[in-house]
């Protein structure tokens, strides 16, 4: 409806390859981003950058590198949860080990770790396929977790077993630590998932990209067309454990400030990552970011539903939680499987093609 | 308008002549099992030859394909590429040295576009690293508008401009075919193995079909190897044809020559056979 | 020697357990292909129905037991009727994902019903240390895991006769090669994913019986479901006897490694032994101790 | 004179004269975009320029001089339009041909235009030229656009484009000299040279060559372009066929004179989309086109949800009601004007994006006449959609509708320097700076055609209305008379039903005879979208053209068609005294139409002879058989029953012809 596409037209492949090639599109996406960074930051408090801002951001890291690995390459993963413990438990040796380090640098060098990790646990990709993938990569899961609370040295020993953020700084501004001030690490965050998001864009509009989804629609017509399933699968898990290794680092270090791994790395998230790259809609960018934002603003909403609207008892309020959350994401893959991103589709299609119905 | 790929690129992968042989199988044999698929085939692919394999259901020709572009590794016999006998090879490694190839089941990317799927068909050429295409900026953008434009050609050439952005999971079927023809071409083969390149088409579309693999045998030079139903087809296209029945050979020779002998038309009619 | 018998015995005896939630698996994904998730949490549902009846209502554990196998079929009913019909030809991976929804549903239903609180099971089964082994062989066996072992072979008896024997059973068979076969036997579809579900649910009933029994009705029953996935790799996601075997293999080997490997790292590797166990084999031989070679086609 | 001041003679004459102008004033400015290799390529005016240059000089390389022609045939390439200037600029004259037509149509063309070279868009073509090189014994030299399949031809007088340019190219390298020649051949170029031969397919006889002067296509374009105030900033796509005089004045002769750019589509499927890429914001489409996508509008309209499709009925209500008005620039009150434009966001701005016409400033259609309804349904949503009366004669335009002064059944006042006067018997003359030549080598036809004092006969029959338009009523040679006496104009009475979405083809009759009878052919897409709705049952086209229902909606039509024409004086005489529908859709390949899907009246009266006795001997129905051929060339018989209904007809009620144009 509100699309004028008449009279935009492309003379160059630069344009025509363009993330959002409508320039109906590309408005309302500067603004979005302008909103994002120039505004939002003036009126966030703790209660908002904690409750929602955050997790959102963070868990739309996570189900950005989970949705490279299972809807762009087809690899089903349930070792999540292990691969966030990895970025966080070496966010937490680096920091620790070099207190000068720049943050950046710290959250980029965690997730260069998991991926070495991933990519070892995608190994078993070359030979098993599917479900037998996907409880391979539980093994990951456990190993990993039990791993951390094993041994001391990843958590340098502390007498509880938890991890705590020190306090570090980012070009001048406490970002970690209790005192840090909520804008900062909202735009730390914000500013990492914008970037990344672009970059996982790029990767996946190029060779590599069309490589992942060549395997995941037809490996057999891939390999032999010349792309060697190894390789793209391992780059997969790799480029797929990066983001997650980052999200596992920002959760710890920026978010909760402490984690004990087996309460906040548990298969659970593993799970929670994985519904919202299935809800929000495999093979798709965006659908990561509404997968993430459904499922983190859901459960608030349902909570301050019950408890503060109808006065349930927290306990009680849980439980319904749970069947309310089980019975929605049955509802939603019942009248949309391929999630929000295709609702966004249709109706950004609807909008192309109005007033015509199709 | 511009002339698709140079001719003289597209042939000269190995810089070998027209008339040399380009493949040669020796004594192949492949079992599955103890399941004879084929049974000690010899024959060979020359240079810029049309090279039909035609044979009843069952006789082994898409098992044939399977073993020169390395998806099947036979039990016995060589296959020389180049006038080199090959080593154990794995699919993409006879990609990468010049073999193409289409399936008798479409197997396209399905969630990707047209465009998109013959793109993939470039992905050997493209070199540039994983940084640069992180960036999708500077020489890996660069690479891409090179390659979309290759691609751009394959599509004017094979006249599908319509439906470049469409997924192709939406195409009819004679679409999907000619898609995934140009998905083959897009790597610039110097063989290019088409497995039913016509099955379940209407007339139409088995014309302009059989115009593409000529053009694309004339303007390209590139050596074609196809499995084929239609004897009409096979007889118009190809310079050779070799007959497979039950696994072995049982002709090899110029199409009006196949299509005389004794043995090609009972195993068509289904005689029972001596062997 | 003595110690390592007992080892391979105690096991066993876990592996059977393993072996029986597994089945239930085995069970739904031959018959429709889909990888349910929740068959873990379905023995937790229905060990905390069968605890929840008795303590609500006092009932004897017979009635109890037989409602609660009512319940469960009631389940597969619904699970049927409103989510697998919509279903119909969706991709693995989304049903694998609504068995997902599925078990946060059943595990909400449950703690709504019957409260989160441990619940004991004692319907009588025999406890304690089995004298006769323990007098005959020096060794130390719990009576109540004999008992399991002994109830789960009959239940696998009676299912391989159920498949084998029956027209039914043998409908099921062919509904998991081809659907259209199925119909021809004259039973349409979805009675048969009813009546798979509700097999299901039986064995489902009866492993957290057993398992309710020995640790009481936790959350953390359904865990063992986890455990049953690596026994699946091993044994093959379509086969019963690898169902079986690999449970015990997984069960065994187990124990072993906790007890021959753990020390040198820590300890407490059982959480991830199996998996390991279980990719290692992988790697190996991908189709899994009972299945066929894949030969690919193209 | 109506319309805008007559334009200035400029220095500027011919078209390579006004290129070099171009690419000296607009330079950098798009000249030509082609959709090719998924994205628009784009030449500016100077970047043409030195195609032009180098292929000329190519051209004069392999012997291309004065007083040479060559053939043009492809569909719209920048090339090609690149040659005929390429020509002009060295004496030469460019004759482009219908790329569709067949072999011997076109051997007639090439060895009466004595063409010696020609440029061809393919193999396609090639092929085709050479098939009959026997019979083109001048023909030397065939260049081509698309090398694609032609490498293994004989070269020796097969050229690639490319190749003539390189030539051209090393020979302004090796002799500079060569170029000052070109440009003072240029210089020396006159207005009353001939610019190009357009060969009009005449409905009777051999195509005829029409000379066009370089004066008679620069005044027209500048004429035009001043009329509706067109500069080098509009877009046009050009997609009609180059041997036709409308894109040879809108995509060469316009587009010089004012510097726009022309735009050609990727392919012939492509064209719907390339349009709306590029939004034209100078658009011509003959009236079929507009019927063929306001038919696909509703059509998809049906299928949107009940919603939706009320606030499309809605807001087209309010566009009907006032969007001429308001395009007109007339008083509407406020609060229409506010619904308008509320519909201008919710329906009428998307239906344009999504026709491409989001940018238009000017659009025409010409060639027939348009069902009112239609070019009512265009104008209300505010594109100024006009109509035109022209000829390849007088340089396209006649008759021209001048802004705020449209009305949807005449074609407008005379054009900029044009002179109209109608004859004794109807017939409709005129003279301009645009008129013709004459006919190549046939100077006959041109005595007969153009008078001494330079009139020209059109051939059409017509009257100027009371506002001072002209409106058209048919043929000159097929207006006819009843025994009655009333005028019979058999194209007037089929337009008017044709206008209806659910006829496709109207065959009227009526000269000579005592009343007006008429043969229809149902719009097979829009009655059978009808039937589905509806729940009619039919398994062929010919159980559904004799469906009791269907006959019950034409008589609808037919109906309100004699209501309109007892409404006009001159008309109200042949209102349809009966009626039939066919049961066969008339079929080019049956020879019942032409080739551009024009009706063959005399043929099919032969052919349905039967049908004609029984539509004049009073019977209610008649068994026939006819003889049909398929797609695939077999032939076979179709027999049926065909209704034929009675009309009653309405006295007339002499409104005059602006009330009825309002």
């Amino acid at each position: 409806m509100l699309y004028r596409e008449a009279g935009q037209y492309k003379t160059s492949y630069q344009s025509d390859q363009a993330i959002f090639p409508i320039a109906q599109d590309r408005w309302v996406v500067w603004a979005f981003v302008a909103f994002a960074f120039l505004v939002v930051p003036f009126f966030v408090n703790d209660y908002w950058t904690n409750a929602v801002l955050l997790p959102l951001l963070i868990y739309g890291l996570a189900a950005l590198g989970l949705n490279i690995l299972v809807g762009y390459c087809g690899q089903i993963s349930l070792g999540t949860g292990g691969f966030m413990a990895v970025g966080a438990y070496a966010s937490y040796k680096l920091m620790t080990s070099f207190p000068e380090m720049n943050m950046i640098i710290v959250v980029l060098l965690s997730g260069g770790i998991t991926a070495a990790v991933g990519s070892l646990f995608g190994l078993p990709s070359l030979r098993i396929k599917g479900f037998y993938l996907a409880v391979a990569t539980l093994a990951a899961q456990f190993f990993l977790v039990w791993v951390f609370n094993k041994f001391g040295w990843f958590y340098n020993y502390s007498m509880t077993g938890q991890i705590t953020a020190p306090d570090r700084e980012v070009f001048g501004f406490l970002l970690t630590g209790p005192s840090a001030l909520p804008w900062v690490k909202y735009l730390f965050c914000l500013t990492l998932l914008a970037v990344f998001a672009l970059i996982a864009k790029n990767l996946v509009r190029g060779r590599l990209g069309r490589n992942w989804m060549a395997i995941r629609d037809m490996d057999i017509a891939a390999e032999l067309i010349g792309v060697r399933p190894l390789l793209t699968k391992l780059s997969a898990f790799a480029v797929s454990s990066f983001y997650i290794g980052m999200a596992g680092s920002l959760l710890f270090s920026v978010y909760l400030g402490a984690v004990e791994v087996g309460e906040v790395f548990g298969i659970n998230v593993s799970f929670l990552v994985l519904f919202m790259v299935i809800i929000g809609g495999l093979g798709s960018i965006v659908g990561s970011f509404l997968g993430a934002a459904f499922l983190v603003l859901l459960p608030i909403f349902l909570k301050n539903f019950m408890v503060d609207g109808l006065g349930m008892l927290p306990t009680m309020a849980k439980h319904v939680e749970i069947l309310l959350m089980g019975l929605l994401i049955i509802f939603f893959l019942i009248v949309e499987p391929h999630g929000l991103a295709r609702l966004w589709q249709i109706t950004k299609e609807k909008l192309r093609m109005w007033p015509f119905p199709y | 308008m511009s002339a698709f790929v140079e001719p003289a690129r597209m042939a000269g992968h190995s810089g070998m002549a027209k008339g040399e042989v380009l493949l040669r199988v020796d004594n192949v044999s492949l079992s599955f099992g103890g399941v004879k698929a084929i049974t000690n085939i010899s024959f060979d692919i020359v240079k810029g030859e049309v090279r039909a394999i035609i044979g009843p259901n069952g006789a082994g020709k898409t098992s044939m394909l399977n073993v020169i572009n390395g998806f099947y590794h036979p039990q016995e016999g060589t296959i020389a590429w180049r006038g080199k006998v090959r080593r154990k090879m794995k699919p993409y490694e006879a990609a990468s040295n010049g073999i193409a190839r289409t399936f008798q089941n479409v197997a396209l990317f399905k969630g990707m576009t047209t465009l998109d799927n013959i793109m993939t068909g470039r992905g050997l050429k493209m070199k540039k690293n994983f940084l640069w295409q992180c960036l999708h900026w500077g020489p890996a953008l660069t690479e891409e508008n090179e390659h979309r434009r290759k691609v751009e050609e394959i599509i004017d050439f094979l006249e599908i401009q319509a439906i470049r952005k469409t997924p192709v999971g939406r195409l009819p079927y004679g679409l999907q075919k000619r898609v995934e023809l140009a998905r083959a071409l897009a790597m610039e083969p110097e063989l290019l193995l088409l497995d039913e390149p016509m099955a379940g088409m209407n007339l139409e579309e088995k014309e302009d079909m059989s115009r593409f693999i000529l053009d694309v045998n004339q303007q390209f030079g590139t050596t074609i190897a196809l499995i084929e139903h239609d004897m009409g087809v096979v007889m118009d296209l190809s310079d050779r044809v070799v007959v497979l029945d039950y696994g072995r050979k049982i002709a090899d020779g110029p199409p009006d020559e196949v299509q005389a002998s004794q043995d090609v038309i009972d195993a068509y009619l289904g005689v029972p056979h001596e062997h | 020697m003595e110690f390592l018998i007992e080892t391979i015995l105690s096991g066993l005896m876990a592996g059977v357990m393993y072996s029986l939630v597994a089945l239930g698996f085995v069970l739904i994904f031959k018959a429709s292909g889909i990888f349910n998730f929740a068959q873990g949490v379905m023995c937790l549902f229905a060990a905390l129905t069968f605890a929840g009846i008795m303590e609500k209502t006092g009932l004897p554990w017979p009635i109890a037991f037989v409602m609660t196998i009512g319940v469960m079929v009631f389940v597969a009913w619904a699970v049927e009727r409103f989510v697998l019909r919509h279903l119909v030809n969706q991709e693995p991976i989304i049903l694998f994902m609504v068995t997902i929804g599925l078990a946060y549903v059943l595990e909400g239903v449950g703690d709504i019903l019957w409260g989160s609180d441990v619940k004991v099971l004692d319907i009588g089964l025999p406890s304690g240390a089995s004298d006769y082994m323990l007098d005959n062989f020096n060794i130390y066996v719990e009576k109540l895991e004999v008992f399991a072992a002994l109830i789960a072979a009959v239940l696998v008896g009676f299912l391989a006769i159920f498949f084998q024997k029956t027209r039914i059973g043998r409908a099921l068979r062919a509904v998991a090669d081809d659907h259209q076969a199925a119909l021809s036997v004259g039973i349409s579809l979805q009675t048969i994913w009813v009546i798979v579900w509700s097999v299901a649910g039986f064995v489902a009933l009866v492993a957290g019986t057993l398992w309710g029994a020995k640790s009481g009705v936790q959350f953390s029953l359904s865990l063992i479901a986890l455990k049953a996935l690596p026994v699946l790799i091993l044994g093959g996601f379509t086969s019963i006897p690898g169902a079986i075997v690999g449970g015990l293999i997984i069960g065994v080997g187990e124990k072993l490694a906790e007890i021959y490997v753990g020390p040198f790292v820590g300890g407490a590797i059982e959480n991830w032994f199996a998996y390991m166990l279980a990719l290692a084999f992988l790697l190996v031989r991908p189709q899994g101790l009972f299945g066929e070679r894949i030969i690919e086609r193209v | 004179m109506a319309g805008s001041p007559v334009v200035e003679r400029l220095d500027e004459d011919t078209f390579p004269k006004i290129l070099l102008h171009n690419a000296k004033v607009f330079a950098d400015r798009p000249a030509m975009r082609e959709k090719d290799l998924g994205i628009w390529q784009a030449w500016s005016w100077s970047e043409v320029l030195e195609e032009i240059r180098t292929f000329a000089i190519g051209l004069q390389d392999i012997g291309f001089t004065v007083g040479d022609r060559i053939a043009i045939v492809g569909s719209n390439r920048p090339r090609l339009y690149w040659t005929m200037v390429a020509a002009q600029s060295l004496g030469g004259v460019p004759v482009p041909l219908y790329s569709d037509s067949v072999a011997e149509e076109m051997a007639f063309v090439l060895e009466h235009a004595e063409v010696r070279f020609a440029c061809v868009e393919d193999q396609e073509q090639v092929d085709k030229l050479l098939s009959m090189s026997e019979d083109l014994p001048r023909l030397e030299h065939i260049i081509y656009d698309d090398p694609r399949g032609l490498r293994d031809y004989d070269h020796t007088r097969l050229h690639s484009f490319e190749e003539m340019q390189a030539v051209g190219c090393k020979a302004l390298d090796a002799e500079p000299a060569r170029d000052q020649a070109w440009l003072e051949r240029i210089a020396n170029g006159k207005g009353d040279d001939i610019s190009v031969m357009l060969y009009t397919s005449g409905t009777t006889g051999r195509p005829k060559g029409v000379m066009l002067s370089f004066d008679n296509l620069v005044i027209s374009g500048r004429n035009g372009n001043a009329f509706d105030k067109l500069d080098e900033h509009e877009e046009t796509l050009a997609y009609l066929p180059m041997a036709w005089i409308g894109d040879h004045v809108f995509s060469l002769a316009q587009a010089y004179t004012a510097g726009y750019c022309v735009n050609c589509p990727e392919s012939l499927e492509t064209v719907l989309s390339d349009r709306r890429e590029i939004a034209p914001t100078y658009f011509f489409a003959p009236p079929r086109v507009f019927e063929g996508l306001l038919t696909h509008i509703m059509v998809r309209m049906e299928d949107a949800g009940k919603l939706k499709k009320k606030m499309f009925d809605v807001f087209m209500g309010v566009a009907k009601r006032v969007g001429e008005h308001i395009l007109n620039g007339e008083n509407v009150d406020l609060k229409d004007r506010l619904a308008y434009r509320l519909g201008e966001i919710l329906v009428y701005g998307p239906l344009k994006n999504q026709m491409g016409f989001t940018r238009l400033k000017v659009g025409y259609t010409a060639g027939e006449a348009i069902g009112p309804e239609i070019f009512r349904f265009y104008r209300s949503l505010g594109l100024n959609l006009k109509q035109l009366y022209g000829q390849t004669e007088a340089s396209v335009y006649i008759t021209m509708q001048p802004d705020g002064e449209i009305f949807g059944d005449t074609v407008g006042k005379p054009a900029t320097q044009v002179e109209l006067k109608i004859a004794e018997n109807g017939e409709v003359l005129y003279r301009s700076p645009g008129v013709f030549v004459g006919y190549y080598k046939n100077d006959e036809a041109t005595k007969s055609t153009k008078t001494e004092d330079g009139w020209v006969l059109t051939g059409d029959a017509g009257f100027i209305a009371d506002n001072g338009h002209l409106k058209i009523i048919d043929r000159a040679k097929d207006v006819g008379k009843l025994t009655s006496g009333a005028l019979f104009a058999p194209k007037y009475v089929e337009n008017k039903l044709k206008f209806f979405p659910d006829v496709k083809e109207v065959v009227a009759f009526g000269d000579g005879r005592d009343f007006c009878g008429v043969f229809v052919n149902i719009d097979l897409t829009a009655v059978g979208s009808w039937a589905e709705r509806n729940n009619v049952n039919y398994a062929s086209y010919q159980e559904l053209a004799q469906h009791p229902q269907v006959y019950d909606m034409i008589e609808k039509h037919v109906d309100q068609v004699n209501r309109d024409l007892a409404g006009e004086p001159m008309m109200a005489g042949a209102q349809i005294k009966r009626f039939l529908v066919l049961h066969k859709e008339l079929e080019a390949d049956d020879g019942e139409l032409t080739r551009t899907q024009k009706v063959r009246r005399s043929f099919i009266a032969e052919r349905y002879a039967p049908l004609i006795e029984a539509l004049y001997d009073g019977s209610t129905s008649k068994h026939v058989k006819t003889e049909v051929t398929y797609e695939d060339g077999r032939k076979g018989a179709l027999e049926a029953t065909v209704e034929i209904r009675d009309m009653t007809i309405h006295p007339a009620s002499g409104r005059n012809i602006q009330e009825a144009a309002e």
